[in-house]
């Protein structure tokens, strides 16, 4: 079974990063948020492999359900094209941003690889099931959730003052 | 058992498990005409063969030969890839649903079940609310207003009316304690007040989430009376407007097999899934359970098409405050109410 | 058995595939999308480490994540649609009222 | 123990007055003015009279007071605190005797003038500040009261500051002032260095062993630079020269300020700081010549002056210098005492001349003058007694202390006494001088051309507004009133010292077995033989000697100017060239002017000016700002409003971090 681990995390590893590169090759935004789904579902599936199937389900639930399918709606809404290529724009961001951003990823991926040690994780190694992640969520992390749930009540109605026409219902565009 | 077996095993229950549900799909669409042909004092089909009983096979060849045409302004990939989407997953979420109990085929003891995980539950809501995607795509990349109407409208009323459907199951969740179905209908077994049936319905007081759940399942699924994304009258015909031939049945069976996976999910939550007298020899003892559940399925089948042979459509902005205004505020209710009867029971 | 740092080169390179959406893309929707990835990644690195410590409390955090996500979209996509409706357009390179 | 005499209120009394006629003067009408200024100072003179009524019972007849902490720092501590002796008790009474008079005059000598609770506000400050400098138990509560009074000497001389010269005359004397204050604060920079206080009885009382260890050039440069800082303030050679301008200003300030108490701070301080003076033979010699040259000198000038301000203007520079002469030669107490009597006489004559300017409509030059004998009999009869009070006759004030002055002066050097007795026979000449041109003789000037009354000395004292004025009238009550009591006390004023009980009055401050002493170390030692022998003679023959010396100076004043006045010109001729110079004042201005203001502003405009400041500071100022202007245009780049550079600036720099943080972790 070891190998069909390493195995199934190779194939849904590759489908996230092919999704990512889609996401980066494709002009199109619906077809980028659409690749950033597939990533989403595929990463689901590491997490079920790494045994944290609440979160799992909570990825596809939360995220690729509703996040990114308001991500969509945005996009039917203002009927985004492709985008067009401006001239101009920010060359600092090819400059800077790309050697950073690579220089970066290298130093951490180097030191990944050489000082994290070589500890391996078994498939469903933590099990994250309903009725162990709750107790923590409810508990030790009460104040947090509260917290949160203010934080999403606010960004609610921030979200309403600001995509509602003055004179229109609140609600159409709020979804 | 093998991995090999396992494989083996899997495969054909994932094949059985396809036939019926398509099956079932089409008799559904059958059974509809049927119904609102009676409700509407009409006959229905019933040349096809006895009673029309071969109607949908009819309708199946002619979608099948049908041209499938695309209209030329369409955003071709989206359009192809939106029904695909919209069935798959409508077809994906019966794996989890357990259609009886552990049978011993051979010397194979298996469940009724393609697999059984212990949060199937949450994975059918998932896989439900990715089914946004497929209404929502095929009406923006047909590049019809009326068809991307139909999509904003679809999505919007789906994601509106899942969380109502999602806190009308927490009640359910706390009563069983599990979100594995299986175990959820193993907790509804049995009687109270001696002939009473221990069905959430009943005993755990959850009409109410009944009830919502009901609702939200007619919005999830596009049904009347919250059909507005297809509404003909107004929007010829919503997302599929431009869509003929397979793709077109593609839709329409992503629907009807939506409206048979709320309808199993109703049962195993709520009427206590496969519970019911069994008798006789082993052969019987297996398939009973799969009736009783198979008859619960066919109940509340036929109050969908009863409610769509009776009442009008609602108007949106009506749809939207009846799920934020009324539903919601119920589930919460209900959900708290639950909560708490369970707590002081200890 | 599958190491740890596979876990974590993934989760890497989808925050720099995320970092390279950011800096590439111009559409700002495609932005957000990009941040979103990033995210992502980072929700795996939690997950990873939660299994690698096996505290849940990692997984916990990836609830945070994800609340904090979707408000972060509710606003962002809100603001997208104001600023869609003032400017008529989504190319954050004219978009860049926000300079001396 | 002694009563509590709340002191403080004696200043506090005048400040009040000054605030509430400077805040609220503007509106308020000239009786209450009046009413306010006069009150608070009538206020402050019943209070020092009261003290010194209590001032018998005081023992010891020093009495502090200290009111708050000022400066705490270390060993070193400076408290706001005022005491009382003998010699500021003296003090104390002219200043606030005199000034309640001068208030009382100003009201009849302002009343027409605009700013008529503008003067009274700047009068009562003054008042303040000059009981401050007198009561001051340290030197630097001292100070503040010496740059207080500079203050409001200041405001006053530029009282009229529409008045080109008003405004000039005032900054001139605020500069030369500063030049006095800058060796008085390094004076006390060094006491503070050395004594490690500022306290009078401190200090004093560590004087002696300080000079016992060997630091008499200390102490004498102690010495020196405080007597800079009187010269300053008390007029004297070389930063006289801003007394006679300072004559621009009203005349009750002239009386006041620049005849009566403050020109005298010089004196009080020198005096004040005997014991240092008395350790510094040096210093104190210096003093004495000092005093003598600007006696002389000053008297010289003043022979030739005309206008009537500026004759006494130059005399009241040649007093000071007698009462330093008195100082210089260790009779201090002489000095005080013709300090007194220069108050009364001068303050008098001062606010005579007034009255006679106000009479005849604003004409100051003597030479427009005459005959005022018969038309303004009260001021000529009161400036009368002033005259010969400063011409040193007896019985009248003047010549007691300027006797005493030569007397003192006569037991250390012969020169001085020469010197003093030429100086007192120059003295009664100009003063004669000055009479016989105001009152006798014909009228010259030309008065009666303007008519109305309404303009009076404040208008009239400004020279450049000639307009209406109703002949030649005497002076309201109001001014007359202080002149005869100023007169009464010029004669009354001296008698004080008849055998030396003003003297003894003061021994307490200046022990004269110290001062003995200090004279043996000074004088010659034929001196101290002087004191048994032919003590009483000498000092009969000497008073002799300078009587006939002042009725000389009347005789030639009455010569000259009366008799055959055209006569003064012949003599101008005559002398020719040391005439002009004189009538120049020496040229003193002008050398002043060529040797240290010239070089002083071209030095400034050219080296300070365009080369420091626009070269240096504001280049420096101007290419740092230029250099960040240009800095922050590069930087202001990585703005570009650009959401996707921001993030390139992020990610290089979570690049940057990343890095560090793993070189600190593997290092």
């Amino acid at each position: 079974m070891i190998s069909v681990h390493l195995v199934l995390f190779l194939i849904f590893g590759a489908v996230c990063v092919a999704g990512a590169i889609n996401l980066l090759a494709q002009s199109h935004p619906i077809n980028s948020a659409l690749s950033l789904v597939v990533v989403m579902g595929a990463l689901a599936v590491e997490y079920l492999l790494l045994g944290a199937e609440f979160v799992a389900a909570v990825q596809v639930i939360v995220y690729a359900g509703a996040i990114m399918v308001l991500f969509v709606f945005v996009i039917m809404l203002l009927n985004a094209g492709t985008e067009e290529r401006t001239k101009g724009g920010s060359y600092v961001a090819m400059i800077v941003g790309i050697p950073g951003m690579l220089a970066g990823s290298a130093l951490v991926a180097w030191v990944l690889l050489t000082h994290s040690g070589t500890k391996s994780v078994v498939a469903g190694a933590l099990p994250g099931s309903p009725a162990q992640v709750a107790p923590l969520l409810f508990h030790e992390f009460l104040l947090p959730f509260e917290v949160t749930s203010i934080l999403v009540l606010v960004a609610i109605m921030g979200a309403v003052v600001l995509a509602s026409h003055p004179n229109s219902d609140p609600k159409k565009e709020k979804t | 058992m093998g991995i090999g077996t396992f494989i083996l095993v899997s495969v054909v229950k994932i094949a059985v498990a396809l036939f019926v549900l398509l099956t079932a799909v089409a008799y559904t669409v059958w059974l509809e005409r049927k119904v609102v042909g009676r409700i509407q004092n009409r006959w229905g089909p019933t040349r096809v063969g006895p009673f029309g009983l071969l109607q949908p096979a009819a309708d199946g060849i002619k979608f099948l030969f049908k041209e499938d045409l695309t209209p030329p302004h369409v955003y071709k990939p989206l359009y192809i890839a939106a029904p695909v989407i919209a069935v798959v997953f409508a077809l994906t979420s019966i794996a989890v649903i357990p259609v009886g109990n552990w049978v011993n085929v051979g010397h194979i003891y298996t469940p009724l079940q393609i697999t059984d995980v212990n949060i199937g539950l949450l994975i059918v809501l998932g896989i439900t609310s990715l089914g946004v995607y497929g209404i929502a795509l095929s009406g923006w990349s047909s590049n019809n207003k009326y068809s991307l109407l139909g999509g904003l409208r679809a999505s919007a009323q789906m994601i509106s009316y899942e969380i109502a459907l999602g806190l009308s199951l927490v009640g359910v969740l706390i009563l069983s304690g599990s979100m594995s179905l299986r175990e959820i209908v193993q907790a509804q077994s049995g009687h109270f007040l001696g002939f009473i049936p221990n069905w959430n319905i009943f005993r755990g007081g959850q009409f109410v989430a009944f009830f919502i759940y009901l609702m939200a399942a007619y919005a999830e699924t596009n049904r009347i009376p919250f059909d507005l994304p297809e509404a003909e009258t107004e929007l010829v015909a919503g997302y599929h407007t431009e869509y003929s031939a397979m793709k077109f049945a593609m839709f329409f069976m992503a629907e009807y097999a939506n409206m048979i996976t709320v309808a199993c999910l109703a049962a195993l939550l709520f009427l206590g899934g496969w519970s019911g007298p069994v008798f006789g020899p082993d052969i019987l003892q297996a398939i009973l359970p799969v009736f009783w559940f198979a008859l619960r399925i066919f109940i509340f089948l036929f109050i969908y098409i009863w409610v769509r042979g009776t009442l009008p459509r609602f108007r949106y902005d009506q749809l939207m405050s009846f799920g934020w205004k009324f539903l919601l505020p119920l589930a919460i209710a209900n959900l708290v109410i639950t909560a708490l009867v369970v707590v002081l029971k200890g | 058995m599958v190491p740890l740092p596979y876990y974590l080169i993934l989760s890497g390179i989808l925050f720099a595939c995320g970092v390279t959406g950011f800096l590439i893309k111009r559409n700002i929707i495609t932005i957000f999308i990009s941040i979103e990835l990033m995210l992502n990644g980072v929700n795996l690195s939690f997950v990873a480490f939660a299994a690698q410590w096996g505290k849940l409390s990692g997984q916990v955090f990836v609830f945070f994540v994800m609340v904090v996500a979707a408000a972060e979209a509710a606003v962002g996509l809100a603001i997208i649609i104001a600023v869609y409706r003032t400017r008529e357009t989504l190319n954050v390179d004219q978009v860049n009222l926000l300079k001396l | 123990m002694t009563p509590n005499l709340h002191l403080w209120l004696i200043p506090l009394l005048p400040l009040i007055g000054a605030a509430i006629n400077g805040f609220f003067g503007r509106r308020s009408s000239r009786p209450a003015i009046t009413t306010v200024a006069l009150v608070f100072s009538g206020a402050a003179f019943a209070t020092a009279l009261w003290v010194a009524s209590q001032f018998s019972s005081l023992t010891p007849p020093y009495h502090p007071e200290i009111l708050a902490s000022w400066i705490r720092s270390g060993t070193f501590r400076v408290d706001f605190s005022f005491y009382l002796d003998q010699l500021s008790l003296v003090m104390l009474l002219i200043v606030t005797g005199v000034g309640f008079l001068i208030h009382i005059y100003s009201v009849g000598y302002m009343w027409e003038d605009a700013g008529f609770y503008r003067f009274f506000a700047y009068l009562n400050l003054f008042m303040f500040f000059m009981l401050t400098l007198v009561l001051a138990s340290n030197y630097l509560l001292m100070f503040i009261g010496w740059e207080g009074v500079g203050l409001a000497s200041y405001l006053l001389i530029g009282f009229w500051f529409p008045k080109a010269s008003a405004a000039s005359a005032g900054k001139k004397a605020f500069i030369v002032n500063r030049i006095g204050d800058f060796g008085f604060l390094i004076a006390l920079f060094l006491i503070i260095k050395h004594f490690g206080s500022l306290d009078f009885m401190q200090v004093f009382g560590s004087v002696a062993p300080f000079v016992r260890a060997g630091n008499e050039g200390v102490l004498t440069a102690i010495g020196i630079l405080l007597m800079v800082g009187a010269c300053g303030k008390s007029a004297q050679i070389p930063l006289y020269i801003w007394l006679p301008d300072a004559m621009e200003g009203p005349t009750p300030v002239s009386a006041l300020i620049h005849a009566a108490t403050m020109v005298t701070a010089g004196v009080y301080m020198v005096s004040r700081s005997h014991v240092i003076f008395e350790h510094a033979p040096i210093a104190l010699t210096v003093v004495a010549i000092i005093g003598t040259l600007t006696a002389l000198f000053a008297a010289t000038i003043g022979v030739t002056q005309t206008d009537i301000k500026k004759v006494l203007a130059y005399s009241t520079v040649s007093q000071l210098g007698y009462m330093f002469l008195g100082c210089g030669v260790g009779a201090f107490s002489a000095g005080i005492f013709h300090l007194m009597t220069h108050a009364f006489f001068k303050g008098l004559l001062f606010l005579a001349a007034g009255s006679v300017i106000h009479a005849v409509g604003g004409e100051q030059d003597m030479g427009q003058m005459g005959g005022l004998r018969t038309k303004i009999p009260w001021t000529f009869w009161t400036m009368t007694m002033g005259t010969i009070a400063i011409a040193g006759i007896p019985p009248f004030a003047g010549f007691f202390s300027k006797d005493e002055i030569l007397w003192q002066a006569s037991r250390v050097s012969l020169v001085y006494w020469g010197i003093g007795i030429f100086t007192a026979f120059l003295t009664s000449l100009y003063m004669f001088r000055l009479w016989f041109l105001t009152f006798f003789g014909e009228y010259r000037g030309t008065a009666e051309r303007s008519d109305g009354h309404d303009a009076h000395g404040g208008h009239g004292d400004s020279s450049h507004t000639e307009h209406g004025h109703g002949g030649i009238h005497e002076s309201p009550k109001v001014m007359l009133v202080p002149l005869v009591i100023l007169a009464i006390l010029s004669i009354v004023g001296g008698w004080v010292g008849i055998n030396n009980r003003f003297e003894k009055f003061l021994s307490p401050v200046f022990r004269p077995g110290m001062t003995a002493a200090s004279l043996e170390e000074t004088a010659a030692p034929k001196t101290s033989e002087m004191e048994d022998s032919r003590d009483h003679s000498t000092e009969m023959a000497f008073t002799i000697i300078s009587v006939a010396a002042s009725l000389l100076g009347f005789a030639l004043a009455w010569f000259l100017y009366y008799r055959n006045p055209q006569m003064p010109q012949q003599v101008a001729a005559s002398l020719g060239a040391f005439y002009t110079t004189v009538v120049h004042k020496y040229y003193v201005d002008e050398i002043y002017a060529a040797v240290f203001v010239k070089p002083l502003i071209d030095g400034s405009t050219q080296v300070l000016w365009h080369g420091v400041d626009q070269n240096v500071i504001d280049a420096t100022l101007d290419g740092s700002a230029d250099g960040a202007l240009e800095a922050s245009d590069v930087a202001r780049h990585m703005q570009s409003g650009n959401i996707r550079s921001y993030a390139a600036w992020v990610a290089a720099g979570a690049a940057v971090v990343i890095g560090y943080m793993i070189w600190m972790g593997t290092r």
